[in-house]
């Protein structure tokens, strides 16, 4: 089994337990982390990928190694907004609980 | 020497892998946080011995970038975290019951202090 | 002249080696936050100089040098702050 | 197969980047310039869509521009059929509609300050429709992804525009949900990435086979989509968003923000992968959507508050969207392809996206103008807000399916495709939810039409732009059907 | 023998995994995931992706540890109301269940992925000469896809307006995040003044090296945004005011500028995003180079946070 094989089959696992986490943890902070390591588990598996083109010279096939760079940014935004989002919502109502309320509840908008 | 390099590599990361143990026995934070900053500077030890066993100068940035960033994280975990858990302590309980109750962080006071 | 100096790369680095060995026993084994603090600024400064000390020997030019201790003084200057820190907050903690 | 840029293809790229260069000059220059930034923005943004219409009208095949001249699978590729077009149109014409409608709420006064709501309202209404117009165009399917996140930075934030508790758990939640659902759909994109090596959906759709990596692709990305876009039984995070959010956002996440992933999910059924696809898996999403379509409506119709009431219909309304999956399916080839069913889904989708931002903006005029929504208080209002109450009406005719309303064509080549394919129980479920549908709007109305026990006192007057708005988009609606006379291709050879 | 190295730093990380998911508490937790983030940048270079490797350091090491860890800060107290609604053991089964049938599904995927495998490199080789640019990754984010990249700077400009869209009444135009305050003669302070300037010349060197080496703007920005982030959490300088003319146009004027350049391909290459092959390198460097201040400015935002503080308007 090669070395990129072996990662791409640990990147399936870390995609697993972040799905588990995902799901399982009630807590948002915790939803979030689960979701960063489930997203690193499709970044590594798409790495994994690109370390299986690697042609004409190069040790990696660029395209996907470029198109990871993109989305870590992108992950970052999303963790940063997610905890902007999460912070607010402890200091509106000293919670950080996600369940529902009454569905006729008064919090209307306008 | 490159299998050499190769092999202190694996060691040194099995080493600070055995280090985190700290990190799921605690029972501090401190002590989570120092389990975590030996595995960076160990990181950084096996990236520089990988970089030197491929041939690949490029790898000594990854672990320049490591130590900087990892210095970063550990001010942060300092600012926000070890006076968290001074906080905690504070209130007699190791966990904080009575849910629903917002609670102001000890910066959080500080902040307040200096608005007014 | 080159196996003089992988000689002495192999005893740098393998020496590197055991202080983290060293930092991580005294990590999991000491008994409080200090002396833990005390294992782990070992392996940090220590560990990691020894085997920087041994990777500049097989260094190919001067950049590649300087960029290897420039990464030592930024962990052992991190890694001192940062624990010393932790230390002080360690005992306000307890000074409580 | 050697596409190159056409015409036309220059215009895909400034619909994409009007709005976003819009909304970065409008974040410079803040306050009201924003605001007439924005007005400046629609027009234009309104006119590259038709020019896009009658550049498609005069090509053969899609409009296309290929970026830097590279050409696909190394570049990235805009593309513009049929679909992307008819929603380019749409999108451009509800945001123009929208935007008259929210200068009532966030209007910035000559002189006034920046405030937090104008200004984020304005920014993220031109974010969506950039985002929107990219999933339309983009033929890659890493930018795509890119446009979803851009969709859900710029979705997330309108629900909570008034920074209540509750609209923030709203929030919070919506946004969980998205990114679960983008990490879905580019695990999806990267095991087609690592299977065929291109992420085109062009050449994608001529190297794809019927294998366990492009099933699993196909239902990991679906699976997210269905997610972001509130597929029944993942609708839970849609209607406390929509309803809790003031009504010109609801009307941005209702009509326009769900029909990006769920057009992403046509790109990759009808055209990505068309052979791919399963009957199993087509008659899974449709009993998804029918799910919907009961469930939804059912709810709807428990609802005591007039806007809960139109987002629990959105979540109904999702249904007949993902209804066109089995019915495209052609059992003879094995595989999914365009025809009735597919018009019918676009269809649906144009005229659900006129209909319900005009019946949440009418819903807004109703709660200012009374200060709740409350549909058993509701007596009175058709007189104190007649074109409120009318366009909300017709937008009601175009979701139960009524001729010559746009949802009627949508339900009525629908149903000719469950004729035609002989699935019969797509029709019963067409034909219940067109009832339940009617059943709920026919609660409001019947209630807004009422003499109120004492006269009613609105609280503040609606202004009259605001009314023609809401009224544009309903009528547009309403007269979408009439699309059905006319051939628009043989209009281009004229 | 490599295998070995790979594999002790693969059962380390699905172990890290493991925990940061089941940890009880979201300390522990966070603290895991960090180490967790060390480790990945091993794995990239493992996987000849020093491109990545230097992302994942920054970002996946740095900045989204700093900012989890700020959250946990202010945290105490829904962690405890949190436990109450732990979910019941269906729903833990039925997401461990879904969790496994997902990952055999995805590894049979692995194991049945075609060979040869499909790839691009090829082409990146034989078209990057006329980028003029020798590090094929730069070629493919600022040539072949720079329209990505360009939406990039996009995406994260609207995450900002997102996050500043959060502000409480009262609070908008302010500061963003908490004031910070350390000992100015104390530890602190004394690493926030001696780092910036390794930082930024570090940062500066990456960035520098990035057209032919393995290096680039992102890498680049994020030492330079944690830099600054360091200089306000040491209390030595403020966060700066979100209603700043100057912060406002930084903050746009790299994907304006990135567009401008774009316009100018058109006019000169015939193509939105195109190069005139002897004006590719200067150009390219030149959308690198505007982009710069942008990226620093909206990451380190990003880490700041809500604009909270209203007080010397």
């Amino acid at each position: 089994m090669t070395i990129e094989t072996l990662i791409a089959l640990v990147a399936c696992g870390l995609v697993g337990i972040g799905l588990f986490g995902l799901i399982a943890q009630p807590h948002p902070l915790r939803k979030l982390v689960a979701f960063n390591v489930m997203g690193s588990g499709v970044f590594i598996l798409f790495g994994a990928l690109a370390r299986r083109g690697a042609a004409a010279g190069l040790p990696a096939d660029p395209v996907p190694q470029a198109l990871l760079i993109t989305a870590i940014v992108v992950a970052f935004a999303a963790t940063a907004m997610t905890v902007a989002l999460l912070l607010r919502l402890i200091e509106a109502t000293g919670s950080a609980s996600l369940a529902s309320v009454p569905p006729d509840g008064d919090g209307e908008a306008r | 020497m490159a299998e050499f390099l190769l092999w202190m590599a694996a060691f040194v990361v099995l080493m600070v892998a055995l280090g985190l143990l700290r990190v799921a026995r605690g029972p501090g934070r401190a002590e989570r946080m120092m389990a975590a900053q030996l595995l960076g500077s160990g990181a950084i030890g096996a990236l520089l011995l990988i970089g030197a066993a491929a041939g690949e100068p490029s790898v000594v940035d990854v672990a320049l970038t490591l130590a900087l960033l990892s210095a970063f994280a550990g001010v942060a975990f300092v600012k926000f975290a070890v006076r968290q858990d001074r906080q905690a302590e504070d209130d007699g309980a190791g966990r904080v019951s009575a849910p629903g109750r917002p609670r102001r962080s000890a910066l959080e006071r500080e902040a307040r202090k200096v608005v007014q | 002249m080159s196996f003089v100096f992988d000689l002495l790369s192999i005893a740098a680095i393998a020496a590197g080696g055991l202080f983290y060995l060293a930092g991580t026993v005294g990590l999991l084994r000491f008994p409080d936050a200090y002396t833990r603090l005390h294992a782990l600024t070992k392996a940090d400064n220590l560990g990691l100089a020894l085997i920087v000390l041994g990777l500049l020997f097989q260094a190919d030019s001067l950049l590649a040098g300087l960029k290897l201790v420039l990464i030592w003084l930024l962990v052992m200057l991190s890694g001192a702050a940062v624990s010393q820190l932790v230390a002080r907050a360690e005992r306000r903690r307890e000074s409580l | 197969m050697a596409e190159a840029t056409t015409d036309g293809g220059l215009l895909l790229v400034v619909a994409v980047l009007l709005p976003f260069v819009a909304m970065l000059l409008g974040i410079a220059a803040g306050g009201r310039n924003l605001q007439r930034i924005a007005f400046f923005a629609m027009p234009l943004g309104m006119a590259v869509a038709v020019a896009i219409f009658f550049s498609w009208l005069h090509e053969p095949g899609s409009v296309v521009y290929q970026l830097g001249g590279w050409a696909p699978p190394l570049g990235i590729a805009l593309r513009a059929d049929g679909a992307a077009v008819s929603m380019l149109l749409a999108v451009a014409f509800v945001v123009c509609g929208i935007g008259v409608f929210a200068r009532g709420d966030f209007d910035t006064p000559r002189g006034g300050a920046e405030s937090r709501a104008p200004f984020s309202y304005w920014l993220l209404l031109l974010a969506v429709w950039g985002s929107l117009n990219l999933v339309f165009v983009s033929g890659d399917l890493f930018t795509l992804y890119i446009a979803l996140e851009l969709l859900t930075f710029a979705g997330v934030p309108l629900v909570c525009l008034t920074g209540s508790g509750e609209t923030l758990r709203a929030a919070l939640r919506y946004l969980l949900f998205a990114l679960s659902g983008s990490v879905l759909y580019l695990l999806g994109a990267v095991l087609l990435f690592g299977g065929y090596g291109t992420l085109d959906i062009p050449l994608l759709a001529d190297r794809v086979a019927a294998e366990p990596i492009a099933w699993t692709a196909l239902a990991l990305m679906t699976v997210g989509l269905a997610a972001k876009t509130a597929l029944f039984p993942l609708h839970l995070w849609l209607p406390p968003a929509h309803g809790g959010a003031p009504a010109a956002a609801s009307a941005v996440l209702s009509a326009l923000v769900i029909k990006g992933s769920w057009f992403l999910v046509v790109r990759l059924w009808f055209d990505a992968m068309p052979g791919v696809v399963t009957m199993p898996s087509a008659q899974l999403l449709g009993a998804l959507g029918a799910g919907a379509i009961l469930f939804g409506n059912a709810l709807a119709l428990r609802q005591l508050r007039l806007k809960m009431l139109v987002a629990y219909s959105t979540v109904a309304q999702i249904g007949y969207l993902f209804l066109m999956f089995p019915l495209a399916f052609d059992a003879a080839a094995g595989r999914i392809a365009d025809g009735l069913a597919y018009s019918g889904g676009l269809m649906h989708a144009v005229s659900h996206a006129t209909a319900k931002s005009a019946m949440f903006m009418a819903a807004g005029s109703i709660y200012s103008a009374l200060g709740h929504d409350r549909i058993a208080d509701l007596a009175g209002v058709a007189r104190a807000l007649p074109i409120s109450v009318f366009a909300f009406g017709l937008g009601g005719i175009s979701l139960v399916g009524l001729p010559p309303a746009g949802g009627f064509l949508a339900k009525w080549w629908l149903l000719s495709a469950a004729v035609e394919s002989a699935q019969w129980w797509w029709a019963l479920v067409l034909l219940a939810g067109g009832l339940l549908t009617a059943a709920y709007l026919f609660a409001v109305l019947s209630r807004a039409l009422l003499r109120p026990a004492a006269p009613l006192t609105l609280r503040a007057p609606v202004a009259r732009s605001r009314e023609l708005a809401t009224l544009a988009l309903a009528l547009a609606s309403v007269l979408l059907g009439l699309v059905a006379f006319v051939d628009l291709r043989a209009l281009g050879a004229a | 023998m490599t295998v070995v190295v790979s594999l002790a730093v693969a059962l380390l990380l699905l172990a890290l995994a493991v925990w940061t998911v089941i940890a009880r508490d979201a300390f522990p937790a966070v603290a895991g995931f960090i180490a967790y983030g060390l480790l990945l940048s091993l794995v990239w270079v493992r996987l000849d992706g020093i491109d990545v490797a230097l992302t994942e350091a920054a970002i996946g090491g740095g900045l989204t540890g700093a900012l989890l860890l700020g959250a946990v800060g202010r945290l105490r107290g829904t962690e405890a109301a949190a436990e109450s609604e732990r979910c019941g053991v269906g729903l833990r089964s039925f997401a461990m269940l879904l969790a496994l049938a997902v990952t055999a599904v995805l590894m049979l995927c692995v194991l049945a992925l075609p060979e040869p495998a499909p790839t691009v490199a090829p082409q990146v080789v034989q078209n990057l000469g006329a980028t003029g640019v020798g590090n094929p990754i730069t070629g493919v984010l600022l040539a072949f896809r720079a329209l990505d990249t360009l939406l990039e700077a996009i995406v994260l400009v609207i995450a900002l307006i997102g996050v500043w869209s959060l502000a409480p009444e009262g609070a908008w135009g302010g500061r963003p995040g908490l004031r910070h305050f350390s000992d100015p003669d104390g530890v602190l302070a004394y690493l926030a003044r001696l780092l910036p300037p390794i930082g930024i010349i570090v940062g500066i060197y990456l960035f520098w090296a990035g057209a032919d080496h393995p290096g680039g703007k992102f890498q680049s920005a994020t030492i330079l945004a944690a830099m600054w982030m360091l200089v306000i959490m040491a209390g030595l300088a403020d966060s700066p005011r979100t209603d700043h003319r100057g912060l406002r146009g930084g903050v746009v004027a790299g994907p304006l500028a990135f567009i401008a350049v774009g316009l100018l391909g058109l006019a000169s290459a015939g193509a939105f995003l195109g190069y005139p092959p002897q004006w590719a390198k200067p150009m390219i460097v030149a959308i690198e180079l505007a982009l710069m201040p942008t990226l620093v400015l909206v990451l380190a935002l990003l880490m700041n946070g809500t604009p909270a503080r209203d007080g010397d308007r």
